[in-house]
């Protein structure tokens, strides 16, 4: 019972890892999953995927996914 | 349709034409609209010597496809080829290509920039750039 | 800024890429963008099997020499280049490329589009369609 | 004392030829030099280049202008 979380560009460095498991136990939305993950407030600039799709902060969870946080795109 | 992710310096323009000429029926596709985005050596007043590109594996195909799909229908277009450098590149490397087929020019002008700023606003690539005084992150995309 | 009239069959991208090595510091303009129009089989519901591109030779290329220059002033362009092809053509051949060289994005894909649009509408160029059924002039060209 | 006249495309096979000379004597406008190499009315769809620079219809020529005439153009 668990969700794979993901973060990439500068918020893999500020939360000094790329990957991590947490317990799905106590968590209903992405903000809950980033909480839990981070342990720091959600920056509103933030963007998020739930299974490699686009999701918003207050879209609910289920045990399993794969929830990735990462800043402002700068592709092309 | 054609979405290629490449961890190697490419040369965009013989991919156009190999693209073109295994593809597409060349009298039917009337009107090619090109975008090549090449890396410079100044962003922002500074002197830029390298840069890393990371994208997200696996969203990043997905979210192309889903773009570019949305845009061939919109436009009707023949066919589309996208293809994005990841890793480490060079100043003077090419970073991106958007190429649209169609048999009318408004098409292909209108959804190669859709594409390409679609593209820079949401595809999940990040810029770090490498500066003779350290590295940092691209932090915001330009409005096209 | 490169006008070039050819009346032999060309490959747009290999003249792309050696136009931006010859002429470019890559490094500097990171925004191409590039049109090209390729002869198609058919027009207005007929088969078109070959077609005779004439122009004014002299006004031809002073008249492109003039909408590029003003493109690449209003835009800022570091550079630009137009091929068109004239005499015989078949299907699948390209007839036009229009290729333009800038630090941003926007500037590249609205001059370039500009630059297509005042060549079709005010370049001295006409077009002669061979069908199964005899020849005609193509009248009037269709808005972008 | 002569315009050199030059009519292209269409022009050029209903007129029947690619270049005239018209003497300039009773020449004043690109519309005087159209009625006397072409003796047809003017077609207001037509173009018209002086010295190969387009030009309007009453505009006047002067002795040794290139005038041309041909259609709306095609290419691209």
């Amino acid at each position: 019972m668990s969700i794979n979380v993901r973060f990439f560009a500068s918020l893999k460095e500020r939360i000094g890892s790329a990957t991590l498991e947490i317990d799905a136990q106590g968590i209903t939305t992405v903000r809950d999953v980033w909480t839990s993950a981070s342990g720091q407030e959600a920056d509103e600039e933030m963007l998020v995927a739930i299974n490699k799709e686009y999701a918003a902060l207050d879209r609910t969870v289920a045990d399993g996914d794969e929830v990735a946080f990462f800043p402002p795109v700068t592709g092309g | 349709m054609g979405i290629e992710i490449l961890e190697h310096a490419f040369d965009p323009w013989q991919a156009v034409a190999d693209y073109r000429s295994n593809h597409l029926a060349r009298s039917k596709s009337g009107a090619s609209a090109v975008f090549v985005g090449t890396m410079r050596d100044f962003n922002e007043g500074d002197d830029v010597q390298a840069m890393v590109l990371e994208h997200y594996p696996g969203m990043t195909e997905k979210h192309l496809q889903a773009l570019v799909n949305q845009s061939m229908s919109a436009h009707n277009l023949d066919d589309a080829l996208v293809i994005h450098r990841v890793g480490e590149l060079k100043p003077g490397e090419d970073i991106v290509l958007v190429a649209t087929f169609s048999a009318h020019r408004k098409a292909a002008f209108d959804a190669c920039r859709e594409i390409m700023e679609a593209l820079k606003s949401t595809a999940p690539f990040w810029k770090k750039e490498t500066l003779a005084s350290g590295e940092r992150w691209v932090e915001k995309n330009t409005a096209g």
